[in-house]
């Protein structure tokens, strides 16, 4: 592989932004994702190739270490920022100026509840790994669900509740989903959820963590 | 205003639990921090929405709770406790739901006294409301007034002790801690949560002197207990929420700078450092409270406890019986444990085995150890101004973790290592003039918070 | 058949937590009382129907309880633990399921010794199903067949500890406890299950033998914990309670004289006893089983344990997470204070604030004192045949408790101290010679069982 | 009220059966219910005298002394005993030769349940307050509720169930005895049940003791 495309990996793994930025210590001073994205460039290397061999796969890098514990929501986040830079340079190159998604997730926690850090963590996790992921916010009323799934058709939906009288919105907001549009999938997750539950109130999918969510979806998307 | 400028207990053998300077009394009969632990019950709803047609079963729900309790303490034979009623979200946005439990409770417990002799007080705890918009607007508002109107009617239905987990600054910090960002998380509490908690804490204030009741205190759950939960999870580093842990006493503290009195409230981890510079009573929760968070602190979490807690747990069956009945008996059974130890002059040797049987296990640990709590109070009390105060907290905090890393206390992992030099250097520049990092936090979160919620002129 | 005519532990001081003459090796790298005290976890399904449709989730069920633990114990760096799996009827009825459940947890502490390094071992209790009859047939018959079989295909599927809670001689005692009734008690204790344990133990030891793992040990369950979940309702008398738990103790060592080597069974509460006689390592449930039964022994019975047991909790989901879990963090510290207690040579004061603050509550605490212990292991190993013995062990305690009732330690309510003196009166009439209570038990409950299952002869 | 009616009653509440009877220890060598009932009739006192006045008070008290924790178990059982002792006497003076009962209840241990101690109890207690019990024993299957219920119509039924797995054969068995008996109340109680489990269940009403059934029974009698 191209040693530029190599370096800007790493610096997408490891959230080094550009030469000024002070993270990580050991890689003050040196080009950044900024730098060597427009050297790659100026190099005559495809975008598409960038994009998949140097940003996707340094982003992959550091997913994977998150899901083995080996990296922090953080790591994830500094990692973000520095793809995000060297995208600046590749949109022109794309037309719609985004990497293509895997797919396009409404999130938000359900009515009557503020709780909104695990939502957020989960929505980072997925656009970390590909997803387009819409969020509604906290205390999301029924219908705000419907009437996202009106503007972005055929998306998936992801509830969070972190109460025990609030988890169960999560029913009247999967049914009125599932009768307004049927066939849509309906996910589920936060601290006072089941398994049980989900089968309960007939949602498609609990899970405890972001990470067992993203390789799920990864899964059905294949 | 009261100002703390030098530390309650200034030698670490004295912070201790079941015993602090200025004890309170309230309740019936109760008295807090004067030789006795008490067990703090708390307890909230199973599955169950809560509207006009479910309300009579969620009265029951109380009711049966109450009646559960109560029966556990006559077998127990127990001296006494504290119910903490933590209301849920529509209870504090309709204030008379709110009270209309608070009453139900009370009633069992003055029975409970009347029959028994067995002593108790009822702490309510009201929702802080004002966390609904983005930005939170926090003086004024539908939001900030209902809360002010459930205390308010919590304390007329009988309330002995007012608290509140109170949220200022969390718009901020919330994203900081994401991001590890420390000018963040330090402004947001230093300057943002250290103004609203002085300000609520004033209203509240207020309320309990009109009722003659106890003003109890707030509580960082919203930021350092996020901050536990999330290194828990494995998605930021332990050493940056003992970090948070620390930072966010000078907030909490501010309560107590305004008229709380104790006792802190139970899911307040900064409580040994309330304690420490007040001499307030607090409220502790700790392996005993495995059914609402699983936690790096549950045996230190007792050394200076005067209360001691489950959080919450609902109200669903075990085999043995109703999980609140469950674990008021858990709590019962450790309290005997450190009321014996202090009736044979062994609570030290005690103390000693909570905080020896953690500290090695996790860097979190090491923000409750006595030696520890007591240098980091020092350091906030040497300061004056809630920003001054937490950003000493932070470096002083920092400094007992890099002894605790060199000396060999603490083992911390690879990636704990590289997250512990990252965060030396961005210690090393956040702002030490607390005007300077509130221009920061405008440029850097502007849009993110209303300056008039903090009485801050909005600079643009 | 081993004797024991002496203590293993004839010095109180060496009664106590984590340390047993005997300790027992098992399981991955496990070694039990040699010094650390280590969780033992226990759990049963929630509310569901055991049937083929629902066989896949029963399945699912303890994979997640064993993936829970298993995180929990990774998040706490637990040194090690025990897994007891007690299975339900269904399960032994049909011994390929129990040998099914078996065998995913066995898979799944493998992994973990594997992957973690922590050390873990299962036990296996089986149901006893010769109780379904009335009168029960013990040596023969359907019910003995599946027990048996259950047990030799939970060792095939990777038991590495056996344990039942047997039921001989239960079909009297029942009875007589309703009527409190000491000399049908003693007789069914001292005869009929002292019979029954001392068979089924060499059925068991045969199995073990044969997969070379551990015979666990037995339980007075049925008999004794009934008498103390009685008591706690205010249906029989503490004192009644207290008298039977030391009578039940010969029965259950009957299991050490035929084989077993521990670790006895958690619900076991004759556990110090078994340890003072045998040197055999114990397992203890205390305030942390709160969730299976309420107690008058939540802190003393940790004063000699080298397992600490929650003994029961269903898999239902707390605020926190899953029962289970949530009980295995609960366990795993109070097992560090036990184990800094040892590290730091405080365990004797430890033990004492244990015993301490309990004994002064409740009669049924007294029967748990170290000293007490003694006092009555020694008075039945110098008796031989388990009637002299069950019928010593009720003396001494009842000797015991005047002796703590007179010095004030304990205080006994008017209907407890008339029942004190009625007891008093009958025990003494209880008869001295095995033969003379033999008779009277066909005289009085002739009818209620096969005097086949004892090998005794029909006397009509 | 006559004196000897008085003293029968200490009698039966106290549990002395007859003159040679140990206990209590503070009656030793008095007489007791066996006799003094001889000494009523012979005094010509009406039967349903003796057992209204003397019999059922003395079983009474010891009833609310139990239910106030003033007794146990063992005490009620006793008294039990001397009231039988009495009701020898007495028999030949009534029709059926038995007191009137308030009514039947058909109880047992469900399905796959071995658990009966608190069952046991339970009956006991009932029988105290006046009721007729038939019990069927543990492991109950659904249908021998309902053979009993056909040679006892208008019968109340009472479930009991002590494990997680088999409370819920307590939902089938309630089931089909509606639907074969309509109309007839079960009550369940054990210790893992609850309010809630009963509702579900469709159950008529969930104790957690025999003090609160019965009290509870008695009410809707009257
Ligand atoms: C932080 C916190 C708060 C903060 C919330 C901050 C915020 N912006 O979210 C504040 C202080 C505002 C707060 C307020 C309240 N809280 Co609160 N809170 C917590 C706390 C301590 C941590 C929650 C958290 O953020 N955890 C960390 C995140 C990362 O975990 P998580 O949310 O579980 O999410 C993870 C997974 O569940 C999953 N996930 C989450 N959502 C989804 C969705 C999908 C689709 C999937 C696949 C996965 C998934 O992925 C995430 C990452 O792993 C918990 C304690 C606890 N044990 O959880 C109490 C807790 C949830 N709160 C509680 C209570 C009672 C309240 C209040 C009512 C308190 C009061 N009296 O004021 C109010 C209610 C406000 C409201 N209307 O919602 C109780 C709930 C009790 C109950 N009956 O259910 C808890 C359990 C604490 C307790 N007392 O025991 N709280
Ligand atoms: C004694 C006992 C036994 C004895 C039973 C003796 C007998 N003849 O009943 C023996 C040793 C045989 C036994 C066996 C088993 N048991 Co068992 N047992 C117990 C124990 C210790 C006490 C039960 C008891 O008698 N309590 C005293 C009575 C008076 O209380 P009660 O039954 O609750 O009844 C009161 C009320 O509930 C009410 N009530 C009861 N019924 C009714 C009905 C109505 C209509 C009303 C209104 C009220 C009412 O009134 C009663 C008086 O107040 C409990 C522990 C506990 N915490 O309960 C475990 C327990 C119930 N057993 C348990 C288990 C697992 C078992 C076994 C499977 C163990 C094994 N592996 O071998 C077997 C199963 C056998 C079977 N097929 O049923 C578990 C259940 C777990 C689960 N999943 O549900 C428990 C909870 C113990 C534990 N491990 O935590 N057990």
């Amino acid at each position: 592989m191209h040693d530029i495309l190599e370096q800007l990996s790493i610096c997408v793994e490891r959230g080094k932004v550009d030469i000024k930025s002070p993270f990580p210590a050991d890689m003050k001073g040196r080009e950044g994702a900024d730098e060597l994205t427009r050297k790659a460039i100026e190099n005559k290397i495809p975008a598409s190739k960038i994009l998949n061999d140097a940003l996707m796969t340094g982003m992959q890098r550091i997913g994977e270490k998150f899901g083995q514990g080996k990296a922090f929501i953080p790591d994830l986040l500094i990692a973000a920022k520095a793809m995000n830079a060297a995208m600046e340079h590749l949109k022109p190159f794309f037309e719609s100026g985004e990497a293509k998604h895997k797919g396009k997730i409404i999130m938000g926690t359900v009515s009557g509840d503020l709780h909104d850090i695990g939502k957020n963590i989960v929505k980072m996790v997925l656009k970390g790994s590909g997803w387009d992921v819409i969020d509604l916010g906290v205390d999301v009323s029924s219908q705000k669900f419907i009437d996202a799934l009106a503007e972005h058709p055929g998306s998936y939906v992801g509830l969070s509740a972190l109460l025990t009288t609030t988890m169960l919105h999560m029913q009247d907001t999967t049914q009125v989903i599932k009768d307004t549009y049927p066939g849509t999938k309906v996910f589920v997750g936060g601290a006072p959820l089941s398994q049980e539950f989900c089968d309960k109130i007939g949602a498609d999918g609990y899970f405890r963590d972001p990470q067992s969510f993203a390789k799920y979806l990864s899964g059905i998307v294949q | 205003m009261k100002k703390f400028n030098s530390l309650a207990i200034s030698n670490a053998d004295d912070l201790i639990f079941g015993n602090a300077q200025n004890p309170v009394k309230c309740g019936n009969g109760m008295v807090i921090g004067d030789g006795v632990v008490f067990p703090e019950i708390n307890f909230t709803l199973p599955s169950i929405k809560i509207s006009g047609e479910t309300w009579k079963e969620v009265l029951q729900q109380y009711r049966e709770i109450a009646d559960n309790i109560s029966r556990r303490a006559r077998a127990l034979k127990a001296p006494g406790f504290v119910v903490e009623f933590e209301q849920l979200p529509p209870m504090t946005q309709n204030p008379q739901m709110g009270a209309e439990i608070t009453e139900i409770l009370k009633n069992a417990l003055n029975q409970l006294y009347q029959n028994d002799g067995i002593k108790n007080a009822l702490r309510v705890t009201v929702v802080d409301l004002r966390d609904a918009d983005r930005p939170p607007q926090l003086r004024d508002g539908n939001a900030c007034h209902q809360t002010l109107s459930a205390f308010e009617l919590s304390a007329q239905a009988g309330a002995d002790i007012l608290s509140i987990e109170s949220v200022g600054g969390k718009e901020i910090h919330d994203q900081a801690l994401m991001y590890a960002d420390l000018k963040g998380i330090i402004a947001s509490l230093g300057i943002l949560a250290y103004r609203d908690v002085s300000w609520l804490w004033q209203q509240i204030k207020t309320i309990t002197n009109r009722y003659n009741i106890i003003a109890g205190g707030d509580t960082a759950c919203g930021f350092a207990n996020t901050a536990m939960q999330l290194a828990g999870q494995g998605m930021l580093p332990d050493i940056l929420a003992a970090l948070v842990r620390a930072a966010s006493v000078p907030r909490s503290l501010a309560a107590y700078e305004n008229g709380a009195i104790g006792p802190s409230k139970d899911c307040a981890y900064e409580g040994p450092y309330i304690k420490a510079i007040t001499g307030t009573p607090i409220s502790m929760e700790g392996k005993s409270s495995c059914c609402a968070h699983f936690s790096p602190l549950g045996n230190i979490a007792a050394a200076a406890a005067d209360l001691w807690s489950n959080e919450s747990v609902q109200n669903v069956r075990l085999l043995s019986g109703n999980a609140p009945e469950v674990f008021y008996e858990l709590l019962e059974y450790d309290c005997r444990l450190f009321n014996t130890a202090t009736k044979h002059n062994t609570q030290r040797q005690l103390r000693e085995l909570f905080v020896q049987s953690d500290i090695r296990q996790n860097i979190q640990a090491l923000m409750l150890e006595p030696e520890t709590v007591l240098k980091i109070s020092r350091a906030i009390v040497e300061q004056t101004g809630g920003y001054n105060q937490t950003l000493a907290a932070a470096k002083t905090a920092f400094h007992c973790m890099q002894q605790a890393a060199d000396s060999g206390l603490v083992h911390l992992s690879e990636i704990e290592s590289s997250w512990f030099l990252k965060l030396k250097q961005e210690l090393d520049e956040v702002p030490v003039l607390e005007d300077e990092a509130l221009n920061w936090l405008y440029e850097n979160y502007g849009s993110l918070f209303i300056p008039e919620s903090y009485n801050l002129k909005n600079l643009v």
